[in-house]
């Protein structure tokens, strides 16, 4: 699905990560590791194609599906409203945003304006626009951050059912908090050697 | 001063407030009705047409009392805004609110009634002259609350919000006045003036008597709004489920 | 980059205009605030200038067209900056649709929003100003064709401004001088109505002019988007 | 709430005027920013109304004044804006400094910014308008007195609107009405200095709407950035 | 320092969570704990003076410091200038931007402005403002949340300064994110009971 070599990006002149090979298949669930600041985000949003490489090649073959730090929610549209906003943007008319939301857990806000949610409650939010989203590659910047427990379950298994049905996910995340999904893969994220390499 | 705070504490209760209004409307909007006819017969029907403006003059039974009205709305809401941020009286930032459409309509028809009534007698719908713009000026003020209002998703916010905002232009309002008026004595634009000082008898009985009508029906339309916003907010608890039950009373 | 696309372009289209309109009428009473707005900044002139009905009659089609630029540049300034906080281009970058068709039903959503009352409105406002009658059909035509083209040029204006901060006034350098051919054009053509001579000319212009806009601003725009996020 | 403060109240203003102050030139660019929208804006009306001198002249001090409302409000709408967003004002509410004067600190550094170059300007705007000599010491004086008072009720608009939906229009529609004074006695004194008549009342006048800005306005915005954390 | 007695918050004239009761004292440190939405910011807005209760007592009789999840950085201006701001703004000539930004592990990023930084940076950018507060209760929404292991450490070990210097913390987290600190107590947010209460 998507094949990046020697990637790496340079912010003023120097690069944020030591280049970093990459290939996602089918199925594959790749997590990224790193110290605060080491380059995952940045990283995602390479792959993503928000950003274009300084150096590296990278070939994706199919869509992303993107869940950032930005969460993309309309402060006045409530949650069921957002997530209709996503299937339509999508095209998917088969999705149905109802299911979505409950599978998230936010059954109980579905008519609050995304603006009055909690954190935790934007984070499922957001994740919950995956479900109506047709991409098979889903890259997800700390999924995990701000959910509770419950939430957390909640994300694995969304990520269990998406890997197993074929797709594949490439995420971040910090600490002790890693999928509870047998098979995963680890790639960590290293500061660019010094010196330079022109 | 405890009597007082009491006094507050009683009116200030959502329950309370809805009983009680709920025995007054009834009278506001029969006594509105009475006077309204009753007006409306004497300006209509027997008093005389101007023997300058013609029939065209009776607009003014209409224009006048509402003129007046859009100015007293806006204080008795900015009053209420008073209330509303400095006791935290919810019922006031509810009868704040709820004035506002209302001081807006009055608004509005003034300037509605007034540029029809400017076609036949000046030969135009509108001019700057000093009240026609302070009674635009108004009119935005009006509508910066109501559109302050509607912009906060969380209506205690929002109500207390457009108290602040009723409340600098109260303090403005005066000036804004004295500086149209006085900018329009410096420009002297086409030579008109609402004259209406020497007004013979007949003309000002229904005058008055629909300046009565406008303020009950102010009142009316007041309590009602009020009572309804009322109801809507506090849908999920009990003494609003138990008035539904009575049938809204 | 060459992800892909699983969806055709075009498909965005409808649910980005849909929303637009949507969040616009979010609350009955927020219809009314590009009309009231547009009030607003007309009757500061009189106030400012002279209420006297033939010196505001001299200047009216001026005036009118620039609260028009003035009311476009201000509503424009908010024109991609919540979609850019809240991480709404990004999504659009990433689904792969293409940014100049959303940048265009956009566009649409916001004249449909902001620039129609305008035209609707001009006949009160020509009213106001003391327009000369025959003038009036003429300045509606010329707000009808000239406010897209403010949209669309002004929406350039606001994808390259969006990741910068204080977008308001650079906004408004970057925009002006290309609004002044459509300024001139337009109240060439109400001044030629109301001293009776033809306009035609002046009105096909315009209409050039909002040819070339639709066809060309969205690519600007979308360039400017995808830089915005880098 | 009754927290204790530690800190005397007064002491956030320094830190809080630098601050605002290295912020606006942190991009030295941005500073040129509304002097070349007062330009800009200024220059629309020979172009959209009448290049004819004698016109101009009639309406210049109107058009100056009308571009200063306008350069003030486009500037005032993210006068707390960021603040709010990066919750910088939640800061400042729980630090038990006090709001109004943190408001008053802020607006002093904004008018340095964004006020002064406008009076500093005007001699320059008054002779592209064709503004008589005796009346542009006046029409500076005008915008001295008159700008801060703009920024200060501008800033309760922008106070109040800061956690609201679509700020932009509804800002302006907030504050256009209460700056009418301002605007009517700035260009009723200028006028009166061109035709030689003692505007020394309408001044008098100004430096009260300015007095009663400082001291009223400062609580008005405390209150409102109070609100806009609820 | 402060006490809280049967406090609660209607957003939408529904309570947000049921009545609190909660008595913080010099060296204490209390953990919020709840499921996504059950009013930890709610409560810790609360207990900051930034939202006034609609219903219960609150008395505070000492400065508090707040981090919620808008962090009060400057984008424009770099790691330090934030830091000496809030230093000047806080009125503490004695305490040293730079040694915080060192004790917050942000030496290599200084002179960066605030706006390029990653989210564990920003991060700790806001809880190094901590250092520089002569304030003694803190207010901490989700402080673990974005940091990686080695700034989990890191907040712990300035959590622990704190208290045993006879401060007082008041914080909310998620799941096991627990403060390696002896003596913690937890509170649990709860949903409102139904039914009304006029
Ligand atoms: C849009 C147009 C108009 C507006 C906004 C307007 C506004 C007002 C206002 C605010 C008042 C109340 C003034 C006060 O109580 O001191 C008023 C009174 C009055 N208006 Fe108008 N007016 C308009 C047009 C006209 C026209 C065309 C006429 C007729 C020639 C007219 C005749 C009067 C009269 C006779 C009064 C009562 C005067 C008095 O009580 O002193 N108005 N108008
Ligand atoms: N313009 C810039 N100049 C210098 N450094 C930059 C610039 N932009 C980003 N960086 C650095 O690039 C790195 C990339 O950060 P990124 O957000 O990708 O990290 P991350 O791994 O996601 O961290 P976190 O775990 O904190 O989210 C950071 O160290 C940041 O300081
Ligand atoms: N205007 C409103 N109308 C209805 N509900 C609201 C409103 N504002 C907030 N809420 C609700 O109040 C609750 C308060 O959320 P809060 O942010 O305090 O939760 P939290 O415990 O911090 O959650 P998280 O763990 O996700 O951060 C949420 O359930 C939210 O949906
Ligand atoms: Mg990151
Ligand atoms: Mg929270």
């Amino acid at each position: 699905m998507l094949q990046a070599s020697r990637l790496t990006l340079e912010r003023h002149f120097h690069p944020v990560f030591a280049p970093v090979d990459l290939v996602v298949g089918r199925g594959d669930l790749w997590v990224l590791t790193g110290a605060n600041g080491s380059g995952k985000t940045t990283l995602l949003r390479l792959l993503a194609g928000l950003v274009t490489p300084s150096e590296g090649q990278l070939a994706r073959s199919v869509a992303a599906a993107w869940v950032g730090h930005r969460l993309a929610l309309k402060d006045d549209l409530d949650v069921l409203e957002n997530l209709q906003l996503a299937r339509d943007f999508a095209g998917r008319t088969d999705a149905d945003p109802l299911d979505a939301a409950r599978k998230a857990g936010l059954e109980m806000a579905l008519d609050q304006p995304a603006g009055t949610l909690s954190a935790g409650q934007r984070k499922r939010c957001a994740l919950a626009r995956l479900l109506l989203s047709p991409a098979p590659l889903w890259l997800l910047d700390e999924p995990y951050a701000n959910l509770d427990r419950d939430g957390v379950t909640l994300l694995d298994g969304l990520l269990a059912d998406h890997v197993g049905a074929g797709g594949a996910c490439v995420m971040s995340t910090h600490g002790d908090l890693k999928p509870a999904i047998d098979g995963y893969r680890e790639l960590a994220i290293l500061p660019a050697p010094p010196g330079d390499h022109w | 001063m405890s009597r007082l705070k009491r006094l507050f504490h009683q009116f200030g209760s959502p329950p309370w407030f809805y009983r009680f209004s709920g025995k007054l409307v009834p009278w506001l909007w029969v006594a509105f009705a009475l006077l309204a006819a009753w007006g409306l017969y004497r300006g209509l029907v027997v008093a005389p047409a101007d023997y300058q403006q013609g029939e065209s003059v009776r607009i003014m039974y209409i224009h006048v009392p509402s003129a007046w009205m859009s100015w007293m709305v806006y204080a008795v809401m900015a009053g209420f805004g008073i209330c509303a941020l400095v006791w935290r009286v919810r019922v006031a930032e509810i009868l704040m609110i709820s004035s506002a459409p209302v001081g807006a309509a009055f608004t509005l028809v003034t300037l509605v009634s007034g540029s029809l009534w400017g076609r036949p007698t000046w030969g135009t719908y509108w001019v700057w002259d000093a009240r026609l713009t302070s009674e635009l000026v108004l009119l935005f003020l009006y509508l910066g609350v109501i559109g302050l209002y509607n912009a906060f998703d969380e209506p205690r916010k929002a109500a207390r919000a457009a108290s602040l905002l009723a409340i600098v232009g109260l303090v403005n309002l005066p000036i804004i006045h004295y500086s149209v008026n006085w900018w329009n004595t410096l420009h002297q634009p086409a030579s008109i003036g609402l004259d209406g000082s020497s007004i013979h008898p007949s003309m000002l009985w229904p005058l008055l008597i629909m300046a009565a009508a406008t303020k009950f029906y102010y009142g009316a339309c007041l309590l009602t709004r009020a009572r309804n916003r009322l109801l809507e907010q506090d849908r999920g608890k009990r003494w609003a489920r138990e008035a539904l039950a009575e049938g809204g009373r | 980059m060459n992800a892909t696309v699983t969806t055709p372009p075009g498909k965005a289209i409808g649910p980005i205009f849909r929303r637009d309109l949507k969040l616009a009428f979010r609350r009955r009473s927020e219809i009314l605030q590009p009309l009231i707005f547009l009030c607003v900044v007309v009757s500061l002139f009189p106030l400012g200038v002279s209420p006297a009905p033939e010196r505001l009659a001299t200047m009216a089609q001026g005036v009118i067209w620039i609260a028009a630029l003035l009311a476009t540049v201000l509503s424009l300034d908010t024109f991609f900056r919540d979609d850019w906080e809240d991480g709404s281009i990004e999504q659009w970058a990433v689904s792969g649709h293409s940014l100049a068709l959303i940048a265009v039903a956009r566009a649409a959503a916001h004249w449909l929003v902001a620039g129609l009352p305008i035209v609707l409105l001009s006949p009160l406002l020509a009213t106001w100003m003391q327009l000369p009658g025959e003038g009036v059909p003429v300045l509606a035509a010329t707000l009808a064709l000239g406010t897209p083209v403010l949209a669309l040029v002004g929406a350039i204006g606001s994808a390259l401004t969006v990741g910068a901060r204080r977008g308001g006034q650079l906004l408004s350098l970057l925009v002006f001088p290309l609004y002044v051919p459509v300024l001139i054009m337009a109240t060439g053509a109400t001044g030629a109505a109301v001293d009776g001579l033809p306009y035609n000319g002046q009105l096909g212009l315009m209409a050039a002019m909002l040819v070339a806009a639709v066809t060309l601003a969205p690519f600007a725009i979308a360039a400017a988007l995808r830089l915005s996020l880098e």
